[in-house]
């Protein structure tokens, strides 16, 4: 009985929290006399209007999903990894790279640009992972601390060695990518590319390593109580260096998919300034870390980005209006999502260095 | 070579810590109660320009800086209360909360002020700086110490306070025991929620202190997002320090003092790039010798109720 | 929206988006623009729409949307969205498409770009003419590429005119800190700078109160900025990108509209300086004094003749 | 006579799982009353609704004659009730007095005022014969002497009513021995004393009246004059206990050999100082001594959780000193450990996660890379029935087991590997009486099937019970070794306090 009221909240409260957060958005629009339902069309066509804008939907999804794996991940086996940023950079870094300077050519080359991103967004955060393990560095800081080094030192390296100067030469940003060494889209015209699909594969297939697997299980354990797994046989420092080298190589790989797929370089500063790191914390915290779930929160957060953008083109609403209203409905649907959480989050939450 | 370090930078120093510190001191009163606060940028960002606000319509600093103060701790509340009431996660909630800063000081800048990008009057008066009597006297210390605004003095003193509260005062010392172990805490009857607000209500006046000092101390104009970033300095800060006042003002301290020093490093043919990493890989450094401090809560986590 | 049904009202009005790829706010260049784009707007009867974007990604699809919605010219801007304009223009050969402050070949685009570092090459003579301390200083929002035009064109000028005057820079590492930037700018104040530019976005302000608290001097970039603080700010760079902006919607109207690039230097009176170049409201403040600015002006026809010529930092 | 406190008809639900049915209960002025009963009979969620920790679902409480309820533990402080918990809640980074006066603190203008407050918690020290270190930190403290932290705690704050939860658990035999002093002090001090606990003697011996709960319902209050063990036993499992199973005395191969064994301390005193013995088949080494001697350093030394500085660990045989722990679990290992809620489980996973722990691995529980939970669910059911572990399903999170449930789990989890050799750390704490029975039957039968067991307690009646050889650990080393026919309580407690076997045959 217990069980099943529990089931129809969990779907009830996110709606209710969604249904609140356009009232008080809508009660903000009224403040500055913005048309409020023209705004909520224009928010709902820009994400999901048609398929152009459900195609760029997913194409943002992309990042912050594969990010959001990542971080929930990590929190599964208890640990907070804000490194995002930098793995996702230095990845995409590397993945570029590679796709330049690697001989060769076709699906082979892209396939070890995304290997080599993953790789070096999984060994950064390793670094982190170590450090924790071996000196008990804080985890949670090393990794925020480490952002600003990752992000400092790709600015280098496209600002100063690797900058392309073919071109204009006044952004600091590598070669484009020959067209043979890129991920295809899945329609032509649109955003969306072959990223998204291996981002889903990738959540089902976390879905099913947490739920069913060895591993999956001796993550879990870890993260609810490091000693009782310990204590099981797991190996502790090993575990979490796997996990933050997956957690890590997902950023890695979104980063990646960013360069392979969508801008066909690697820009300084087009990965931080839309801020998919914080993004993809936040979905994986509004989905607990389950994999499926973060499949959707990603792909929310994102709707409510690509939507902003539709208020902004076809309605005369400020644009800061739309980032009001969109941290206000992050706000409601935190609060009720979690609602549902609630015990195994309040407790949840304080093992390992998550503070 | 030229010096590394002179009279002009140090002064420079004490100033760019200021908020660093006033909003590291407000994260610290958060961590200490359990809530790991990412959102210290928004609230930094809603002092800033509520402090202008305040200066605009009042022309009372005072004011001003209470102003920044109150706006901030609603802010703080906000974080409180979906954090404590509705128990969203506090990550979530805190970035949530920068964007919500970002949108609202932009949106309002245009609404208020009638300007995009920045508000700026030349006309309008900062926080005075004030030379202090006999310290200004003394060579070298002097005029690093002197000659600041009330606000970079009033930091280093909360620090102080804050250090005092939290060890010597009945209030300060219900907050800790409930960051210890909640569980004991509400087993005692102690009123676990209203000191949680009373510490996240705390942390919101001291960012907002720290945004009135960022728009009306060091400068006097408020800019988009013109926090940039110093509220994940003071996250860092925050955790650095240990959670402890003293840590704390050490940690921005050190912070401070080498982003200074990649400051007059840019004057060296060394990439700029690599020198602003400096202070990011000295902070690393710093905490390998503080590492496996706090682990002994670990089993304090795994208490049960029963 | 409100455009789609001004559009069908009045069909018979030309439509015009302007995609931004930033949010007009801390660059005052984009600002300019749109107030440039407007003023055209006004004059032709054109209906305007100004789309900012939030990140790289969303340039794209602001183009892409704006493409779909059929305007009859899609004006935007900056080397940040050349790629995207590449892929959305190279698909729709049909589409008229112009881009200020950078190039982009193809036969439906038409280029403005502009040689800021010869206004800067004025700037910096005018420094070193000027300065009595013989140091001078520019506080730069970051080390990029880009920027190079600034400090490099700057440089030139400054050694062209007084080979003995030290030349400062320190990089604020962000475009909406000017409370960095005016630490900065106080930082070389103390080392004996008597001149130091700004050129740090929005941390210019900053840079301005440092002067104005520790009396130096400075100067502003793209628009005239000597009116915030006229006993300081003594000088600014100018960028004419409201003037681009309009010639280009003008170019349309007029039907001169051709691909191709339209450059802008001192020749064509895009980029200038202050007092140099153009009048300004403000009168000329006496550390640079009428002597000086005569000698800029010399300058400036030696480099619109050629007989000086100050280097392009991003040519290879 | 009035009673100073009635329980009326208590029910409490969780869901539509009855911790509590129509319970009553009373508490007369200056009497000690103990509540006994199996694991998950109840007692703690009836004094959780009394001291205001959880709302009752029907019933009615009577202090004083006059109906009260308690929204909160403050209420119920106010009223002059004050419970200790099964689970201390106290903060270790503060200090005793701390500790004690925290809530009710002894200020000025605002300020915590600490020399007043060790001044006040020494005074009510003395007053009540309760000693403690008041300025020192909990962290550093005994189990024995944080109780009598708790206790203080609880008499600083006024009550005059005093539940103590299981308070005898985690005690040596000689701080048993002290509280049970303290509360007949106590209670002849006025106070009126509610005592959880498992030990039947302690019953007799401290309580004036006892009341027995089974399956969330009371099944027999009386005067403790008016019964005796046997008869209680009955009430609280509805069964008469077995006699303990017969042992035949049989000759082992050493099975776990212990060389030099070494861990040096933070402060340079060594916390294990070359310890050596061995573990043979069929037999159980029990270990004595006051905890903090080094047995938690000796075990984990052995399961391979702590890293030792010198000496080896053999088993059977095989040198697994630079071992992980997995690999000694399969060379033959398991550990029943002596925090359940540190080591032995993760009380916010489900108790199928919990049962799991080390079967994942195995070949009959996995394929592949995945958990085989076919073959796992009928073999956690057979645990349940075997050890009637109370559970609402195995999805129910640990942490809502009772204390005494999630041990039956651990046990059952532990020798469920059927290993040959077993390391069973205080394996009944907080265990009914029914329970204890079925774990100590499980230990011999491991013994007389040719397994080795290596015990821990602190229970010297248990290691009595139960052991074939006696080690008594002092100071981090062996002090002395008892056969089981020569063991006696005295010559063990002699060993434990520092003396010497010579002295202890005296
Ligand atoms: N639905 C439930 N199922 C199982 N156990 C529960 C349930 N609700 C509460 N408990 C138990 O009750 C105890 C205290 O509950 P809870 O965490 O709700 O306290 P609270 O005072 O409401 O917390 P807060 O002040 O943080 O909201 C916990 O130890 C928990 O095990
Ligand atoms: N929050 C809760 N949610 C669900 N069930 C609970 C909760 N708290 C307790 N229970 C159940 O209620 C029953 C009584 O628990 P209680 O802790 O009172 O037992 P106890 O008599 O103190 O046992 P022990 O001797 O092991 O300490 C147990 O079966 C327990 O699983
Ligand atoms: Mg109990
Ligand atoms: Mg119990």
């Amino acid at each position: 009985m217990k069980r099943g009221n529990e089931h129809i909240q969990a779907i009830l409260q996110p709606l209710a929290a969604v249904l609140l957060g356009l009232l008080v958005g809508a009660a903000a629009m009224k403040l500055v006399d913005a048309p409020v339902l023209d705004t909520y069309i224009q928010l709902w066509n820009g994400a999901f209007g048609n398929l152009y804008f459900v195609s760029s939907t997913m194409a943002r999804a992309t990042p912050i999903l594969l990010i959001a794996l990542g971080v929930g991940f990590a929190f599964r086996a208890g640990v907070f990894n804000l490194g995002g940023e930098g793995q996702m950079v230095l990845g995409a870094v590397a993945a570029a790279l590679t796709a330049l300077y690697l001989p060769g050519n076709g699906m082979g080359k892209v396939l070890l640009a995304a290997v080599a991103g993953f790789t070096v967004g999984g060994g950064w955060s390793v670094f982190a992972g170590w450090m924790e393990s071996r000196f008990k560095v804080q985890l949670i800081i090393s990794t925020l601390l480490l952002n600003y080094i990752a992000v400092l030192f790709a600015s280098y390296l496209v600002s100063k060695p690797f900058q392309d100067k073919t071109g204009s030469a006044a952004l600091a940003q590598t070669k484009m990518l020959d067209p043979a060494s890129r991920i295809p889209k899945l329609f032509t015209g649109m955003t969306v590319h072959g990223g998204f699909i291996v981002a889903i594969v990738l959540a089902i297939l976390l879905f099913v390593l947490l739920r069913y697997s060895k591993t999956g299980y001796e993550v879990n354990m870890l993260g609810k109580n490091a000693s009782f797994a310990e204590y099981g046989g797991v190996n502790r420092p090993k575990l979490l260096l796997l996990t933050m080298f997956v957690s890590g190589g997902l950023a890695g790989l979104a980063g990646s998919f960013e360069v392979l797929g969508s801008q066909y370089r690697f820009v300084d500063n087009a990965l931080t300034v839309p801020g998919y790191a914080w993004t993809g914390v936040m979905a994986a915290l509004l989905a607990n870390s389950n994999p499926l779930g973060t499949v959707a929160a990603s792909i929310l957060l994102s709707a409510l980005q690509t939507g902003a953008m539709g208020v902004e083109r076809n309605t005369e609403v400020p644009l800061e209006i739309a980032s009001v209203i969109q941290a206000v409905l992050i706000l409601f649907i935190s609060a009720k999502v979690s609602f549902s959480f609630i015990k195994s989050k309040k407790e949840g939450k304080s093992n390992g260095t998550s503070v | 070579m030229e010096h590394l370090f002179d009279v002009s930078l140090l002064n420079a120093t004490l100033r760019m810590v200021s908020p660093i510190l006033l909003a590291a001191l407000g994260g610290m009163l958060c961590a200490r109660i359990g809530l790991f606060n990412v959102g210290l940028e928004g609230l930094i960002l809603v002092g800033a320009f509520s402090a202008i606000v305040g200066n605009y319509y009042t022309h009372n600093l005072i004011l001003a800086v209470l102003f920044a103060a109150g706006a901030s701790v609603l802010f703080a509340l906000l974080f409180g209360v979906m954090t404590i009431q509705f128990q969203a996660n506090e990550v979530v909630v805190g970035v949530a909360i920068n964007f919500l800063a970002l949108g609202l000081t932009t949106f309002l800048l245009r609404t208020i002020f009638h300007v995009k990008g920045a508000y700026y009057d030349k006309n309008m008066a900062g926080l005075p700086k004030w030379d202090l009597p006999l310290i200004s006297k003394i060579p070298v210390l002097g005029p690093i110490v002197s000659g600041h605004s009330p606000l970079v003095y009033l930091s280093f003193a909360a620090a102080i306070v804050l250090y005092i509260f939290l060890y010597r005062t009945v209030l300060g010392f219900r907050l800790l025991a409930v960051g210890y172990n909640k569980t004991a805490a509400r087993s005692l009857g102690l009123p676990v929620r209203r000191l949680q607000y009373v510490a996240i209500s705390l942390s919101g006046m001291l960012c907002g202190i720290a945004g009135a000092q960022l728009s009306l101390g060091q400068v006097t104009m408020f800019t988009e997002g013109m926090t940039s970033g110093r509220g994940f300095i003071a996250l860092v800060a925050t955790m650095l320090g240990q959670s402890h006042p003293l840590g704390v003002l050490a940690s921005s301290f050190l912070f401070g003092l080498t982003d200074a020093i990649s400051t007059r490093l840019q004057s060296f043919s060394v990439p700029t790039q690599l020198t602003a990493m400096l202070p990011y890989v000295l902070t690393i450094a710093a905490m390998f010798f503080l590492r496996g401090r706090g682990a002994e809560d670990d089993k304090a986590n795994q208490q049960s109720s029963r | 929206g409100s455009t789609e049904k001004t559009a069908a009202k009045e069909s018979n009005k030309k439509r015009v988006a302007l995609v931004l790829p930033e949010k007009i706010g801390v660059n005052p260049f984009f600002q300019q623009m749109d107030e440039g784009a407007k003023k055209a707007a006004k004059e032709f009867g054109y209906d305007l729409k100004t789309i900012e974007s939030t990140d790289q990604a969303a340039i794209e699809e602001n183009l892409r949307a704006a493409v779909a919605e059929k305007y009859d010219l899609i004006i935007t801007s900056s080397f940040e969205s050349e790629d995207a304009l590449k892929k959305v223009a190279g698909e729709n050969p049909d589409q008229k498409f112009a881009v200020i402050d950078t190039t982009v070949d193809l036969p439906n685009v038409r280029s403005v770009t502009f040689r800021e570092q010869e206004a800067a090459y004025l700037l910096g003579a005018a420094a070193g003419l000027s300065t009595k301390t013989n140091k001078v200083g520019m506080v730069v929002a970051m080390d990029i590429p880009l920027l190079k035009k600034w400090t490099v064109g700057f440089q030139e000028g400054l050694k062209a005119t007084n080979p003995k005057a030290e030349f400062l820079v320190n990089y604020v590492g962000s475009f909406t800190d000017p409370a960095k930037a005016k630490e900065l700018a106080l930082l070389q104040a103390s080392k004996g700078a008597d001149f130091i530019a700004g050129a740090s976005a929005v941390g210019d302000l900053g840079v301005f109160e440092a002067a104005k608290e520790k009396n130096f001097y400075t100067a502003g970039q793209d628009v005239d900025r000597t009116e915030v603080d006229p006993a300081h700010v003594v000088l600014s760079q100018l960028k004419g990108t409201d003037a681009a902006a309009y010639e280009t919607m003008k170019a349309f109207h007029d039907g001169t509209f051709k691909a191709g690039v339209v450059a802008y230097g001192l020749k064509e009176d895009g980029v200038g300086l202050t007092y140099v170049t153009k009048e300004s409201k403000t009168p000329l403040n006496a550390f640079v004094g009428q002597p000086v600015v005569d000698k800029v002006k010399a300058l400036k026809e030696d480099i619109v003749s050629g007989k000086v010529k100050v280097t392009d930092p991003l040519a290879k | 006579m009035a009673y100073k406190l009635e329980m009326r008809n208590m029910t409490k639900l969780y869901g539509s799982f009855a911790a509590n049915r129509q319970v009553s209960f009373s508490l007369r002025s200056g009497e000690v009353h103990a509540v006994i009963g199996e694991n998950g009979a109840g007692k703690t969620t009836l004094m959780r609704m009394l001291y205001g920790m959880e709302q009752p679902t029907a019933g009615e409480i009577v202090l004083d004659g006059k109906v009260v309820s308690f929204q909160n533990p403050a209420d119920a402080i106010r009223h002059g009730i004050g419970m200790v918990h099964q689970h201390f809640m106290l903060f270790p980074q503060l200090t005793a007095a701390e500790n004690i006066v925290i809530g009710h603190e002894p200020a000025k203008g605002g300020f915590l005022q600490r020399q007043e407050a060790v001044q006040a918690v020494e005074n009510l020290s003395k007053q009540y014969r309760i000693p403690v270190r008041a300025t020192a930190k909990i962290a550093g403290c005994s189990m024995g002497e944080q109780q009598r932290t708790e206790i203080l705690k609880v008499l600083y704050q006024g009550a005059d009513i005093i539940i103590l939860d299981e308070p005898t658990a985690v005690l040596t035999p000689l701080e048993v021995g002290e509280l049970l002093q303290t509360i007949r002090f106590l209670a002849s001090q006025g106070k009126s004393i509610i005592i959880i606990t498992h030990k039947l003697h302690e019953v007799m011996e401290a309580a004036d009246r006892v009341t027995v709960l089974r399956g969330g319902e009371v099944t027999g209050s009386m005067a403790v004059a008016d019964t005796d063990a046997k008869a209680l036993a009955a009430l609280m499992v509805g069964r008469d206990l077995k006699e303990m199973g017969s042992r035949p005395a049989q000759e082992g191969q050493p099975f776990l050999q212990v060389q030099d064994l070494s861990v040096q301390g933070k402060g340079g005193k060594p916390l294990l100082d070359c310890v050596s013995f061995t573990v043979k088949t069929g037999e159980i080494v029990g270990i004595a001594g006051v905890s903090g001697n080094g047995q938690s350093e000796l075990l984990q030394a052995v399961s391979g959780l702590m890293p030792s500085d010198g000496g080896t660990v053999l088993l059977q045989g095989k040198d697994v000193t630079k071992l992980s722990v997995r690999a000694r679990r399969e060379a033959g290992l398991a550990h029943i450990p002596e925090d359940r809620y540190q080591w032995g489980a993760a009380k916010d996973a489900a108790v199928e996660e919990n049962a799991l722990m080390g079967y994942h691995q195995q070949t009959a529980y996995s394929r592949r890379w995945f958990v085989k939970q076919s073959a796992f669910q009928p073999v956690l059911q057979q645990w349940i029935r075997q050890f009637s572990i109370k559970t609402s399903s195995v999805k129910e999170k640990a942490a809502h087991l009772s204390g005494g449930n999630l041990q039956k789990l651990i046990v059952a989890r532990e020798l469920g590997h059927g290993t040959p050799f077993l390391i069973a750390a205080e394996p009944t704490r907080g265990v009914d009486i029914g329970a204890m029975e079925v774990i100590h039957e499980a230990l011999i039968q491991k013994r007389n099937e040719g397994g080795a067991v290596l015990l821990v307690s602190s229970e010297l009646t248990e290691i009595l019970a139960l052991s074939d050889r006696i080690l008594v650990m002092y100071e981090g080393r062996i002090a002395g070794e008892l056969n089981r026919e020569k063991a006696t309580e005295e010559k063990l407690s002699m060993l434990m306090a520092g003396g010497t076997l010579h002295e202890a045959r005296e």
